[in-house]
């Protein structure tokens, strides 16, 4: 795709529609309209037929075989974790580790680094815009030791408060675990300056970047992070899938997450020894599957073309935050320059629940609720959001008629 | 007085004039609107019944007779329409029957989505705690 | 079917084979004879359809939906729940667990059961015959705790040696973890003793059924254990999910283990509380895709008749047995009159790769190796077996293959 | 003497003149056969590299001239064959071009399966040690 072609934003939209046959359907009479992609993404064609070619062709069982298929699924398997490494820029395959989601992948750095290096009175720091799968990871590990969760405050629009800067970070601080993007507001989160602070102080900075690899490219080199993880879901891959980038020194020295077949050397009972990085934290039978598809999806995501996407995107926020700005009583949550297309809003007096649900009567998906960000709604002191998330096949006019569906919604709840 | 069945059969004819969600739902907006169930006061936590949605308030009275009347409320006002319709179904209805009914109604007027378990609103919650209420009673 | 059509077993077979494609392809000029199914099953088409009809038409992220596709998505995902309390006739569906396979399941046993109920000088009380996966969680459990992981012997068949039980059980022993079915040998074991001696001292019992849900029917209930746990994709059903079943009083009393969305009931910064069982212990967007194909795969299962599934498999054993015995210097590991369909196999002099290896070009797809028991390997004194494990899509023509194949290899090899 | 490449096409050209994978397998069987690589006493554990499915046990010689000589074996026979075509390819050559080396004969011959990385087999493990080897005399 030429700069010349994202000009032309419609038809190069429409065609990549075409990829995506979920989206072309009605919903309670209407046409789908999906604005729930910060939830899950859908999957491009490729990625179902990578599966299908899967199962239908060379499913086996990996690593440890000796006959055809099980070379080829192993091969198309490890081919992923390339194109991984690829895809965050490390030359080191050995970095990436397989999970099943970005949960798995903090709870493992929270227990295998955590409970080796966080001890009494340490201090973990993450921030109030957290997910609670970057938050409760570590309030379980605090608990166990007896350290300090700290969060870093947020301004009135839902960025970083970093005045406090620090004293936030501080020597007693062992890891900074923090969003690259806030799934609930859509702001990106200057994460440099986190790294760049944690350096000073010898505290390892594990980023979750569930929210960023779809919108945006990431360099893990360039950030110079320790951990940096996200879930194939969000990223036009299969669910029960997720990635742990780790320095490999650092991954090195940690203890093994999980037991089990793949992550061992040799096993006895007077005593076992642990395989190498990345085997040492992928116990068991992966999900060959997932991680076959996500190659897939890699590559789909890849074929992109940046600028396009960029200016789609944009485009799409910026229309949607006029629209919607024009409601009387409509609230944005989320009001940072650097934001994902991502908004957040509430009606004056209205439930967000009750806003879902006709908007879903009018074939409009989004997400209501706290976003699994209950601190982030206590915060503001509301029960949740609804939250409209663009992704790089939405359209203009599914902006307009999420904007007359909200019209109609509100006038029925006023 | 009308049976938990006949209770639900009536608001079924109810639904059965409206011709599309919209009439349904500016009904049942309407209903949450014009019953302030519980009052502020009353919404304390213990009778807080949390849904990942809405939330929902219930205080059950115990008569003497063995009936139970059921008073409550919801942040949300399509949850609150339901509940009034709900509350209309089994307020005064002996224990053992609230404990066994099957409530129906709210998948024949064609929003089923309320009231699936798996669905996190508060709803389907209520409707449970009501049948523990009356299960404690039987 | 009915018992009739399963005496016409071939026919049966090959309407079976149908719903399998990838069994009918050529491997290096051969057709393909797939007998490594201990390791992985294949996949029948209504499986692979239910992803298909997943992404094409319904995906989205679950529980917190207020949207169609996510309640559509979520009633499939729970109907999974509800057919597997069903196949392993727990009415509770509170007591299934949906983990990422065998080895998460007793992972997280290990973990949030075992960190608290396993103190210094307690003891676990595994076999000879476990899998790494159920051998390593527990050695880590031990190391940490002090305590210590006793072995039940085998007998030179590869069965339990149960001589010594009431010294193995004993006031120490808090928790018996065993495999039903042993990978490498095939030996279905009398866990059921186990079971009752672990009752008489209030030892917890986890049982490892990887092997066996796809031979046997499997009743928790009459078995009367306090956890059971399997794989999806040895069971007809897609990598990436498994199932740890366990007793609701017991599940209740565990802390969680891996923390994060929907296993809360509220975040907080001051304090965070636990959802009910079993989200609890699922922490996470769930491998969706994955779980909703399993529901398929138990499906498929149950729609198998159980006396054909039975009869042909013991025809395959039994035939598969005389045959290779037949052959001068095969010796077969694992003897008991109470197997599964799967022989484990050296032959004098040859190393098992090599076998595996020459099986392969003549498309037969065999394990070879320690099939992750090194101990049980260093028991018999020996680097690996060869393995062919059969499953009820396999035909005595097929073994009349891998006879042919093996005498070539060996006179090749001699 | 033939450089590393040289010794490659003339293992490539013997390898092209068998019909079918029977007759490679017998081959490379045979130079399995016949190379007793290393006394069983050299087989100690500091020599051993663990595949997960054949073992090799390789050992190196620095001469003065910055070549390296190698022996090896493994209690596999078809690893044991084609550790013998590795070493008559590398034996005696200098430490960086054996560091350098791109041994693809082994899939030239067809029998790409036993070098890929991913195969958890001795032989892969094997020229990847060699390899050290040259890198740390370079
Ligand atoms: C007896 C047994 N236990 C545990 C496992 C581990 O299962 P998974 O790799 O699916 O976690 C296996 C599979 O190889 C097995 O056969
Ligand atoms: C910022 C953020 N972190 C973590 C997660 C958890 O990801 P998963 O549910 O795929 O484990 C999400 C997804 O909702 C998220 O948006």
């Amino acid at each position: 795709m030429t700069t010349q072609d994202s000009i032309i934003l419609p038809k190069a939209v429409d065609k990549l529609r075409d990829e995506f046959p979920i989206l072309h359907q009605e919903v309670n009479g209407h046409p789908l309209v999906y604005l729930d992609n910060a939830a899950t993404s859908q999957k491009p064609l490729s990625v179902v037929e990578s599966i299908t070619n899967y199962y239908l062709g060379y499913n086996a069982n990996i690593h440890r075989g000796v006959h055809h298929l099980a070379n080829l699924a192993t091969e198309a398997f490890e081919k992923t974790r390339k194109k991984l490494a690829a895809f965050l820029n490390t030359p080191d395959q050995r970095e990436i580790i397989f999970t099943s989601g970005t949960t798995d992948s903090i709870n493992l750095v929270a227990q295998a680094w955590g409970r080796m290096n966080v001890h009494s009175g340490d201090e973990i720091l993450v921030s109030m815009l957290e997910h609670h799968s970057n938050i409760v990871p570590w309030q379980m590990l605090a608990q166990e030791k007896g350290a300090v969760v700290r969060v870093i405050p947020i301004t009135p629009k839902g960025e970083w408060d970093l005045t406090d800067l620090n004293q936030l970070v501080n020597a007693k601080t062992k890891i900074i675990a923090v969003n690259h993007v806030s799934n609930a507001l859509g702001t990106i989160n200057p994460i440099e300056i986190l790294i760049a602070e944690a350096k000073k102080v010898g505290a390892k900075v594990l980023i979750d970047g569930a929210q960023s690899v779809v919108h945006f490219e990431v360099d893990v080199k360039a950030l110079d992070c320790d951990f940096y993880c996200f879930s194939a879901h969000k990223l036009y891959g299969p669910t029960g899938v997720g990635v742990l980038y780790g320095k490999a020194e650092v991954l090195e020295a940690m203890a093994p997450y999980r037991g089990g077949g793949e992550m061992i050397h040799t096993v006895s009972f007077s005593g076992t020894t642990y395989n190498e990085i990345p085997h040492k934290f992928e116990a068991g039978t992966p999900n060959i599957e997932g991680i076959i598809a996500f190659g897939a999806a890699i590559d789909f995501a890849t074929s992109l073309d940046k600028d396009f996407v960029q200016s789609h995107e944009h485009e799409l926020l910026r229309y949607a935050t006029e629209k919607l700005s024009s409601i009387e009583g409509l609230k944005i949550y989320g009001e940072s320059e650097n934001k994902v297309s991502v908004i957040s809003f509430l009606v004056d007096g209205i439930h967000p629940y009750d806003l879902g649900t006709l908007l879903d009567h009018q074939g409009i998906a989004v997400r209501t609720g706290h976003h699994c960000t209950q601190p982030l709604m206590e915060h503001f002191g509301i029960p949740g959001t609804v939250r409209a998330s663009f992704a790089v096949y939405n359209t203009i006019e599914e902006i307009d008629m999420l904007y007359n569906a909200l019209l109609k919604a509100i006038s029925m709840l006023k | 007085m009308a049976t938990i069945e006949e209770r639900q059969q009536e608001i079924i004819s109810e639904f059965s004039m409206f011709d599309d969600w919209m009439q349904k739902y500016e009904y049942i907006i309407e209903l949450g609107k014009d019953l302030p169930l519980l009052e502020e006061e009353k919404k304390s936590d213990d009778l807080l019944i949390k849904g990942c949605q809405s939330r929902v308030w219930l205080h059950a009275d115990y008569a003497n007779d063995g009936t139970i009347h059921f008073k409550a409320d919801s942040d949300a006002i399509i949850t609150k329409g339901l509940v009034s319709l709900v509350i209309r179904v089994l307020d005064g209805m002996p224990a053992k029957e609230i404990a066994q009914s099957d409530l129906h109604f709210v998948n024949d007027i064609g929003l089923s989505s309320h009231l699936s378990p798996t669905r996190s609103n508060g709803l389907a919650s209520m409707i449970k705690q009501m049948k523990i209420y009356g299960l404690a009673k039987m």
